[in-house]
């Protein structure tokens, strides 16, 4: 295959979701990566907005932290924590929450908090909900970027940090929650979005080089597939550039 | 009121941070005050409640210390990097000691400290709701609108005994003054008892800056004057983060033996100078 | 989201405010929006429910004017001269119209607001207890801690369908900024549904200026040039407050014949600029 | 008598009520007046803060409104008008709240918004509450500053806008206003004070030049002295030097 690789197809296929325009609240890793890939190619005028209070930054170089001095210098307004939680995320004005995750299942909910089946003894502690719970709540729409793994994508989330279609249709609107949910779940092997009438994740673009049986496997439920299944448009010389660039001597 | 005065770092510790205290240390990624939370384990500091939104390093170095009984937090990674693994061999292993944990999400912090902030015994906000976060906890709970009769979300206000940050000035009335990014600082001291701010130096006043967030002088109860008092975290014109630092942090951290190597070589022997 | 739209005021002002809507034109002494409630009344708006802290001369000439069937209200002087007398002539006489009012504490009425900013139905505070305002409205009732007991004090948000206000400066995107006393205006632009501001001039990029605040493009609905759009009100950088205009306007508004003289002279017969 | 009116003498013992270092939330008109001669006389480090965000405002001249440039100019912070009302009132941080009224009655409860028996059909409407309540009830202590007439002092306000003592002892507590409420009413005449028993205002000291006979034919219940009764100091030449620089060309 060309010379990229299946992390960097991840990213680019993620940049790709974001509309010019669109107000993005951005979480940090691999989404702040996509987000501002986006905001180098085709979506210039792409908004970011990170939980540190920083809203329309426009950093010339990757943040490795969220709070980084970037984020401030080159922000359109800085506000207060509490604010950008109260009066930018809450009230459903930000159109897009762009996610990681640890554990995702097969309603799109999100685990970041433990692995395992007794919170009080853990297998493994993760970080915890930083802010996703209310970002996959208020956002119009959710993304979520995660690497596809037998581990990572479960059944059923040990743990509910982030609701996602909770155990299917109708969830969502039972809890009150505003925003349509995770709309695509962007992985190093495709593309995965919700069924319409069960929520239930399915595979709907496949990346160049990987396979359905590849997808299948990396899946802790039976992995259904869009039938015809398009394969993602490979990275342009462009869109690689630009990541390298933004990339160069960062860890993703 | 009863004006901030000026007082050393070590002697500020020692009269505001108490065993058994609840202490908040804050500064979201910029100016976290990692001078403060060293002293604090200078002074061997034990049965601590510990609040504060990502736990950082901050506060794996106090874990590890042995200095945390309790964690009241919603994001303990290492921004960036990945795992906190002090925090975690307290949770998993209970090293040095039981770590209980109150955890929530960042929405939720920020509204408890900004409904300390505003007198309020409690907070409402839309968050939570269909998470299992709400099972582990009796700090969150459902409220409903009188006028709508939407149920909402409400949380308890937090009230820390003592309030740590960093600024980087203070001018010589002991007024207070932020800039960048500045988080959840002013809630944090404000919904405290007490509050001790380390700043980079003392102005003979604050020439005009925008962005600044000025706490005044009534507010706030100690400030010493702890030039790189962020370090590896940073003040926003006066120094730069130690990436770095954080990433070396992965595996300084990572086992007991390196961690108190660490320790000793670069917070317990070192005086609070 | 789509960005703000640069407007003719009267091209803004038609578009935007309608018979019967709620309408919200904030500026807390500072940065009134008066060259568009001027706008407002030359279009012959009827109906509206005006909403506003200080309803101070330009709600004073709304209601004289005859635009208004309701104000939604804390405090309704002339700031350090005395009475509205137009708002009181439609009070006690119902002239030229009857008004209804709807009164509240200014801390209820930022808490209205900031709850619609937050996208939440209510806002809860310490306020009112005590005074017959309550019995006034059911837009105050109690509300109860749902940790500590507390019975403390439930307001709804404000969702006014248009807010004006009045700022400094926008960029050539459509990015608002104002600085100085800044009241109310972030709160009320994004607890509406849509929003007008008139700028004194647009600049090619925001310098740095302390104490300022940015509303993004994409919360700003449509941006009217207007320089000198707040006099009598100021605007800071710009002008400063006609205080003798506030002394003149008592003699102005005692009589309705000499206010209709002062409508027909500086609103009615003169363009929109 | 001295060469000084009934007015500067009012303004001055208001003055002299604020402590050197108190945080004083201010109302506009005579509070602000006193307000700021206290700052220019014995108290120079009294933090005056106005209900428009200005924190630590030092105007050097008379503000006519409580949103004029000079208290942003010149303030310590200026914050927003929902923080001023909720994380500096509301708490309870500040000492001495500064009011003006148009009714009182004899527990100190204070009416601003309208003066007849029928809220629907008032004989004067007045402005209304402004900040009122909420500084009447959160301050550690309220000042009031009012000219003393029949009409003004009043037995019950026609309506309670802001609440001093209620109906008498305990109804703060069963109220839960955790101010302790109006320690002292500053008049033209002289100065009241709640009687620690009964709540009700009790004249405490009469100026210069007033008489008890003028203070009870100006008050709207059987008003009571202490005994003795304290004659207030006169004006120094300081203080009315400065109040009238401070009030030039100024209605009050």
């Amino acid at each position: 295959m060309a010379d990229w690789t299946s992390d960097e197809m991840m990213t680019i296929a993620a940049a790709r979701a974001l509309d010019d325009g669109a107000v993005c609240f951005v979480g940090i890793g691999l989404p702040s990566t996509a987000a501002n890939l986006a905001r180098r190619t085709h979506a210039p005028n792409l908004v970011l907005i990170y939980e540190s209070g920083t809203i329309g930054a426009k950093p010339d170089h990757l943040p490795l932290s969220i709070g980084d001095g970037v984020l401030a210098a080159t922000a359109d307004s800085v506000v207060s924590v509490p604010e950008v939680f109260n009066y930018w995320l809450q009230p459903g004005r930000v159109d897009v929450g762009f996610l990681g995750a640890a554990q995702l299942d097969r309603f799109a909910n999100i685990n970041t908090t433990m692995i395992g089946d007794d919170y009080a003894h853990p297998e493994v502690r993760l970080p915890g909900a930083g802010g996703a719970p209310e970002i996959a709540a208020s956002c119009r729409e959710v993304f979520v970027v995660v690497r596809q793994s037998r581990r990572a994508f479960v059944d059923r989330v040990d743990f509910v940090t982030s609701v996602g279609y909770g155990s299917g249709p109708g969830d969502r609107a039972r809890l009150g929650l505003r925003g349509a949910g995770p709309r695509m779940v962007i992985t190093d092997l495709g593309v995965l979005e919700p069924d319409p009438d069960t929520c239930e994740l399915v595979l709907t673009s496949l990346h160049p080089g990987s396979s359905v049986e590849q997808a299948e496997a990396a899946t802790g439920w039976p992995l259904r597939a869009r039938e015809p299944l398009p394969t993602t448009e490979p990275p342009t010389d462009h869109e690689l550039r630009v990541l390298r660039e933004l990339t160069k001597g960062k860890a993703e | 009121m009863p004006a901030a005065t000026f007082a050393a770092l070590d002697e500020a510790v020692a009269e505001l941070v108490h065993d058994g205290a609840t202490v908040a240390l804050e500064g979201f990624t910029h100016l976290i005050p990692f001078a403060a939370g060293h002293e604090i384990i200078r002074q061997g500091r034990r049965d601590l409640t510990l609040v504060r939104m990502t736990p950082d390093l901050i506060y794996d170095q106090l874990i590890g210390a042995g200095c945390v009984a309790r964690l009241v937090f919603s994001w303990g990674g290492n921004p960036g990097v990945g795992s906190l693994h002090r925090f975690r061999d307290a949770v998993e292993h209970h090293w040095p000691a039981p770590l209980a944990i109150e955890e929530h999400s960042h929405a939720g912090m920020a509204n408890r400290y900004a409904a300390g902030a505003a007198g309020l015994p409690f907070a409402v906000l839309r968050g939570y709701t269909g998470t299992d976060l709400v099972a582990h906890t009796s700090n969150i709970k459902p409220v409903t609108c009188p006028f709508t009769g939407e149920v909402l979300t409400a949380v308890p206000a937090l009230r820390p005994d003592v309030t740590v940050i960093h600024a980087q000035q203070a001018d010589r009335a002991g007024n207070v003054r932020m800039w960048g990014i500045t988080g959840v600082q002013k809630e944090a001291v404000l919904a405290a008892e007490r509050s001790l701010v380390t700043v980079e130096e003392i102005v003979p006043e604050f020439e005009p800056r925008p962005g600044a967030v000025v706490l005044p002088n009534w507010v706030v109860s100690r400030i010493a004057v702890v030039p790189g008092g962020a370090y590896p975290s940073y003040a926003d014109g006066y120094s730069v983060r130690d990436n770095d630092y954080y990433l070396a942090w992965d595996a300084i951290s990572r086992q007991r033996e390196t961690f108190l190597d660490w320790l000793a070589e670069y917070v317990t022997t070192v005086g609070s100078g």
